[in-house]
């Protein structure tokens, strides 16, 4: 362990952090501090993830009656699509890297601050942007064509504000694309002195092949909205039939980038799931470079198999073996992962404290959720589940199940250091199994429905469907209620919470290892880093970089 | 690692190929070659555009990193060319085989 | 045969058990996978949970062999979901010969059909059972989703001057099922709904001649033939501008690029609503784009009628002999 | 921010505070470049995709489009296009190897200029395309064979020569802020990252064209014209 010598008058200098440096409005929105800028990300993306619960929320009453009877047909179909483009483009893409990636990247890695500090205030700008678009075109009267807006009935037939809607979708792109950017230019030369590859946290190793994923994916879908803006606007162009288009290619397009992006939203997420498994039992992770490089081959094969979302759409068969083929390959690395967190476990010492809490949920559910991805990556069962609710309940599981659930315990772990204040650890644990209650109760039903055949994006239903829907309705209840405990006391801690002492938890890693909430340039010094990944240590070895003992502790 | 200044003979000489190529490229547009146009155009802009990568954008004289991230965005783009092209000519194969 | 899961639909054709077999199979796996893991992480939990705040555990590096292990066992058994899966799709999608026609047109926000004999329905079709039947399929907007549940058999319907998409099934077992557009289509998407009704092959033969109908759908095809004054260019003699379309169908046929082209529903399809995109060796492109002028249904009538001029096919509707070729697109072809 | 003491005395002015020395800014400032160009790839890439795809289901049609397009105009741009690229080249070598900031003013200067010639002839091009009344969606007055496929050309066209005109003009401003920068003397051998990433991208978009030009304007010259 690196023991660096004193500056003469640290107290005075740990007082000021990052949150009090200094003051005002424009200190926040001026700001080029990659922590603010997350926090700037957290609130926004909070923002449009209550939106988005609230069109969920209707969506579920609606669906109570087999008639329908609360919203008509065309209401209906706007709120699932908002829904859709909200939670996916504004709450679970930019949810995991920009908040706590922006927050912890430089943290983890020993920098000061992302390679780009500018440029990272920009993609929040930007975000923010396509943001305002998106809500123009929903205040306006909503967009309906679904979020993956096939043509040509997005080009041609539907009334409503897609322009508008495909508008914000491609300046949001924007913002993915710089981020991704500026992640892996940082991670690759901003690192601290010692800090090798392989002594990264796999938090890092999963956010830089989401980047991957950013730079090489976004472009596409970004080009793809643009030029269906072109042909409804001017009546000329490559998809819709009646222009000598073909609405397939759209798909392909689409689904280019939209299947990586569903890896855009896990693998964060399985980033801070090795956090969390390996600091809450104090064990280093079990097979560390396989968990590191599953991430990349994740990325990697993750692009070869997008067509498994176009079984049935007129595709080549030949074609549709190709992708089932991949989609059966890129699953192994998934499974490497969670039987290397299982094993890690094996012999450590377990904290129960609510990050711990949904880590494990995380993998339960991972295991439904993505074994169901199985299921439809199977042609001869995809062909009778595709469009119906089985889908529905299979991205739900992978995506509420397992990334809202890494991100609020991401959220939980980080908490102190984000704040510098404590959560009510009896409160958190209360939410964490209503949601885990609320959750299953919502979507397990639904791949029941969707195995007998229920489709998807249908406003009325046969009522022998009934029993099942009102039995989803009733979780998502659970689940909005569990989902806003947390918003309160969160919030609340901020200030009544206990002071957050530098490492709570007693684990390992750069974060650690500064104040909480850390200084403007993260630490009072560039850290050495001297030991590996997860390497703990008792309390006392754990110092605050620059510090001399930890009962000196600031705040 | 200073960076490596390339001289401006090369330049020039780039330059030079640079122009001949794209005359070349006319003229040869305006040859039958049958199937093989496209081919040749496809051909010497691969070319052209090499050497500018190259020489003019010093790729030649970066490091391995930077040369992998080019073959990523090449092989990106590949893929997605082929297997969109997978589907499209295998699409009437499943009744009558390829002739 | 009947549901031997619980939330299973019906199984009503041949091809149903196949995909509850392969399902099955599915869910196997996932509770043995589920349950495997998530009794040892709780076993874990509970066994190992903190008892000191001050115990460093021992790390453990990892283990090759068991990498390699739950690498493979894992990838062996996608694999067998893979093939699996891939034969059974193969039973789905490869059309069998001595298949029924029946031509299906999705609008929003219906189906219409079209029996050979002539009967035309809504959102109802009756079928007998027992029998092969095979679907041609075109939208005249957007695409739609042809899906029956009980069936276990979908299929998109792509709009486009060349797209007829066409899929099969059999059913086993008498009663009535919902037919269901699954691929989202606009404001009525929900109520594009209807019923399939299978009947023994007599009631059904009892259904067909019930029902009063203007002509069999060849017959109608013809007259259109006339209505439209394809006859005034297409004549049997080949005294007209446009060339013979007598024993046309089926096959190759040469184009002024020097391809050859199968001769199929899709390039019927083509040549009648776009014939300026394949023109055919020793013919001027002065044949009228019928885009717009002929609906969906009418198209499908002067298909049938083309068919039935083929020599090899003695009447269109009746089981064929030669099974008929699909092709989504043209492309592919050079 | 209080930031600039954690920098030594004596650190270069252009260093920011969050880089240990200017090796590791240039290096970042690079690295991002080139990543930028990649997603720039992928986006070009789609629109180079979809061409294809429709090309080889429509040669005869793209031909004909084609053939509406103006050969000699197209081949004296990429001449413009690629003598720009050259001057750059210099620019960027005038920034590493001499301390002479008049140098780096001119080439940049005169590439911008050669860059303006491009866009000036290709606006010359659409404007005939106005005339001829080929403006696809809004005023396309083809009957000929293959008509709504050679519309589609004429669409990739201008969709395809649009985008790269619209990173060109980026190109232009980004030069004019070099050009300001190099004016008052904030370049040297030691530190000149800027021209060196403006570079790149112009280099780029030269690129993009070399491919846009044969695959644009040169399908099946050695045919008599359709039309
Ligand atoms: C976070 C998002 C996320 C994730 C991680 C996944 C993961 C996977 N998905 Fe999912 N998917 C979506 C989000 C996601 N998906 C969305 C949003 C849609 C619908 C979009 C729309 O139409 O609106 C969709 C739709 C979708 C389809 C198209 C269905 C259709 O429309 O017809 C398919 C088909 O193959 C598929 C497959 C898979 C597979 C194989 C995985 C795999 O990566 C899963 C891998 C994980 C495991 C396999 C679990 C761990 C395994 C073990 C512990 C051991 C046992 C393993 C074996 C025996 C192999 N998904
Ligand atoms: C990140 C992605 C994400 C998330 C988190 C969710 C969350 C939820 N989704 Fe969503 N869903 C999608 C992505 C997501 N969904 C997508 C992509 C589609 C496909 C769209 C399409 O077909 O185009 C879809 C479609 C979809 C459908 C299918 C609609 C249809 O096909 O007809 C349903 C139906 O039950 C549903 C339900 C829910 C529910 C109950 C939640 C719950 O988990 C939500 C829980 C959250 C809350 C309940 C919020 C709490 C807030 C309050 C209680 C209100 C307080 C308000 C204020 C303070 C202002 N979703
Ligand atoms: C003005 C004359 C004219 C009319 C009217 C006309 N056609 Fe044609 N048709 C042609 C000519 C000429 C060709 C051959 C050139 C071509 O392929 O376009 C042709 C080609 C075809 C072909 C492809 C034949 C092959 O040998 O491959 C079909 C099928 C066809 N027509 C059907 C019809 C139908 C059905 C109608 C009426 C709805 C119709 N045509 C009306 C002139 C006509
Ligand atoms: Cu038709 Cu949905
Ligand atoms: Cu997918």
């Amino acid at each position: 362990m690196s023991i660096a010598s004193p500056p003469t008058d640290h107290r005075e200098r740990v007082r000021t952090n990052y949150l009090n440096h200094s003051y005002g409005v424009k200190s926040w929105l001026l700001t080029r501090d990659h922590k603010r800028i997350a926090l700037l990300y957290l609130a926004s993306v909070s923002f449009f993830f209550l939106l988005g619960g609230v069109f969920a929320l209707l969506i579920r009453l609606n669906l109570l009656t087999p008639a329908g009877d609360l919203f008509s047909a065309d209401n209906y179909n706007k709120l699932f699509t908002m829904h859709g483009i909200v939670m996916v483009f504004f709450f679970l893409i930019p949810g995991i890297p920009a908040v706590l990636g922006n927050f912890l990247i430089p943290i983890m890695i020993g920098a000061k601050d992302l390679a780009f500090p500018r440029l990272n205030l920009a993609s929040w700008y930007i975000y923010i942007l396509g943001a305002l678009f998106t809500l123009y075109a929903i205040l306006s009267g909503g967009v309906d064509t679904g979020w993956t807006f096939y043509t040509p009935y997005s080009t041609t037939f539907s009334n409503t504000y897609v322009t508008a809607a495909g508008l914000g979708i491609f300046i949001t792109g924007f913002s993915s694309i710089l981020t991704g950017l500026n992640f892996i230019v940082t991670i690759h030369t901003m690192r601290a002195p010692g800090m090798t590859w392989f002594r990264l946290p796999l938090f890092i190793w999963s956010l830089y092949a989401t980047s991957i994923i950013f730079i090489l994916g976004t472009p596409v879908l970004a080009i793809t909205v643009a030029l269906l803006a072109i042909e409804r606007t001017f009546h000329v162009g490559i998809f819709d039939p009646a222009l000598g288009g073909d609405p397939v290619l759209f798909q392909h397009l689409f689904w280019f980038y939209s299947h990586p992006a569903v890896y855009i939203m896990v693998l964060p997420g399985m980033g801070v799931i090795s956090e969390l498994i390996a600091n809450m039992s104090k064990k280093n992770i079990f097979g560390y470079k396989f968990v590191a490089f599953s991430s990349i081959a994740i990325a990697v094969f993750g692009f070869l198999v997008w067509g498994h979302h176009m079984f049935v759409s007129g595709q080549s068969v030949y074609a549709g073996m190709i992708f089932s083929f991949l989609s059966y390959a890129v699953a192994i690395p998934s499974a490497v992962k969670v039987f290397n967190w299982t094993a890690t476990l094996y012999k450590g010492s377990i904290s129960w404290q609510t990050p711990m809490l949904y880590a494990i949920a995380f993998i339960g559910l991972f295991m439904i959720g993505g074994m169901t991805g199985l299921f439809v990556a199977a042609l001869g069962v995809d062909v009778h589940v595709t469009d119906t609710y089985f889908i529905v309940a299979h991205f739900h599981y992978v995506m509420v199940g397992v990334t809202l659930m890494a991100y609020l315990g991401g959220l939980h772990f980080w908490w102190p250091k984000i704040t510098g204040r404590l959560y009510p650890e009896l409160w958190a644990k209360i939410a964490a199994l209503i949601i885990f209650v609320g959750f299953n109760l919502t979507f397990f039903p639904q791949f029941l429905l969707g195995y007998l055949g229920m489709p998807r994006r249908y406003h009325m239903y046969p009522p022998e469907f009934q029993v099942l829907h009102v039995l989803s309705t009733a979780g998502a209840s659970i689940l909005g209620i569990g989902v806003l405990i947390p918003m309160v006391y969160l919030i609340w801690s901020m200030r009544y919470g206990k002071i957050a002492p530098p490492n709570p938890w007693g684990a390992a890693g750069l974060e650690w290892r500064t104040s909480s909430p850390p200084p403007v340039e993260n630490f009072l010094e560039t850290p050495h880093v001297t030991w590996e990944a997860y390497e703990f240590a008792p309390r006392e070895e754990l110092e605050i970089i620059g510090k001399v003992s930890v009962d000196d502790r600031a705040g | 690692m200073s960076e490596h200044i390339v001289s401006r003979k090369i330049y020039f000489s780039v330059f030079g190929a640079l122009l001949c190529l794209t005359a070349l490229t006319t003229f040869i547009a305006f040859q039958d070659l049958g199937p093989f146009n496209i081919v040749v155009a496809l051909a010497i802009a691969l070319v052209k555009a090499s050497l500018v990568v190259l020489f003019f954008m010093h790729v030649k004289y970066s490091s391995r990193l930077t040369k992998l991230i080019i073959f990523a965005g090449v092989f990106w783009f590949f893929i997605m060319v082929s297997f969109t092209f997978a589907d499209y000519y295998t699409r009437g194969w499943i009744t009558h085989p390829h002739p | 045969m009947g549901t031997w899961l619980p939330f299973m639909p019906e199984q009503a054709s041949t091809v149903a058990s196949r995909v509850d077999n392969l399902y099955a199979f599915l869910v196997a796996t996932t509770i043995f996978f589920t349950v495997l893991i998530s009794s040892t992480l709780l076993f874990f939990f509970v066994k190992y949970r903190r008892r000191s705040e001050h115990t460093i555990p021992k790390p453990i590096a990892g283990s090759i062999k068991l990498e390699l292990l739950w690498t493979i066992i894992p990838f062996c058994l996608a694999m067998v979901m893979f093939f699996w899966g891939a034969s059974v799709f193969f039973a789905q999608y490869r059309i069998p010969e001595n298949a029924s026609d029946i031509y299906v047109v999705g609008k929003q926000w219906m189906w219409k059909f079209q029996h050979p004999e002539g009967q035309r329905e809504i959102n109802e079709l009756h079928i007998p059972l027992g029998k092969r039947i095979r679907l041609t399929m075109a939208s005249e907007d957007v695409i739609h989703s042809f899906f029956v549940p009980a069936f276990r058999m979908k299929q998109d319907v792509v709009p486009g001057p060349n797209r007829y998409e066409q899929m099969w099934f059999e059913a086993t077992k008498p009663g009535a099922y919902h037919l269901f557009c699954a691929e989202y289509c606009g404001t009525n998407h929900a109520a594009m709904i209807g019923t399939i009704y299978v009947m023994e092959p007599k009631e059904y033969a009892k259904w067909l001649n019930g029902g009063a109908t203007e002509g069999t759908l060849t017959q109608k095809g013809e007259k259109l033939f006339t209505d439209f004054g394809c006859i005034t260019c297409h004549k049997s003699d080949g005294s007209g501008r446009g060339p013979v379309l007598e024993g046309l169908y089926g096959k190759q046929q040469q184009l002024t690029t020097g391809e050859k082209v199968l001769v199929d529903d899709n390039y019927i399809r083509q040549s009648i609503l776009s014939p300026g995109s394949q023109i055919v060796a020793g013919y001027q492109p002065i044949m009228p784009s019928f885009q717009g002028r002929i609906s969906e249904e009418q198209l499908i009538q002067v298909l049938a009628y083309l068919k039935s001029l083929a020599p090899q096919q003695p009447t269109t509707g009746g089981p064929t002999e030669n099974p008929v070729p699909i092709d989504t697109t043209n492309v592919g072809k050079k | 921010m209080s930031t600039e003491a954690t920098h030594k005395k004596g650190a270069h002015a252009a260093l920011a505070h969050h880089f240990e020395d200017l090796e590791q800014q240039r290096e970042a400032g690079s690295l991002g470049m080139w990543t930028f160009l990649v997603t720039e790839i992928m986006f070009f890439g789609v629109l180079f995709m979809a061409y294809s795809l429709y090309r080889s289901m429509n040669p005869e049609a793209f031909a004909i489009g084609s053939g509406f397009l103006n050969v000699e105009l197209g081949t004296i741009n990429t001449g413009v296009l690629i003598c720009s690229s050259l001057t750059m080249a210099l620019a960027v070598w005038s920034a590493q190897a001499r301390k002479d900031k008049k140098l780096i003013i001119i080439f940049v200067a005169l590439t911008m200029l050669l860059g303006m010639t491009f866009l000036g002839i290709k606006f010359t091009e659409y404007i005939h395309k106005w005339d001829e009344h080929l403006i696809p969606g809004l005023d396309f007055q083809y009957h000929g064979p293959f008509a709504g496929k050679v519309e589609m050309f004429v669409y990739f066209y201008f969709v395809m020569t649009g985008i790269h005109a619209i990173h060109m003009i980026i190109g232009l401003g980004l030069m004019t802020w070099i050009l300001v920068k190099a004016a008052k003397g904030r370049f040297s051998p030691e530190y000149h990252a800027p021209v060196e990433l403006v570079g790149l991208y112009w280099h780029f978009v030269d690129v993009i064209w070399i491919f846009l030009f044969p695959l644009l304007y040169l399908i099946d010259r050695h045919l008599p014209p359709i039309h």
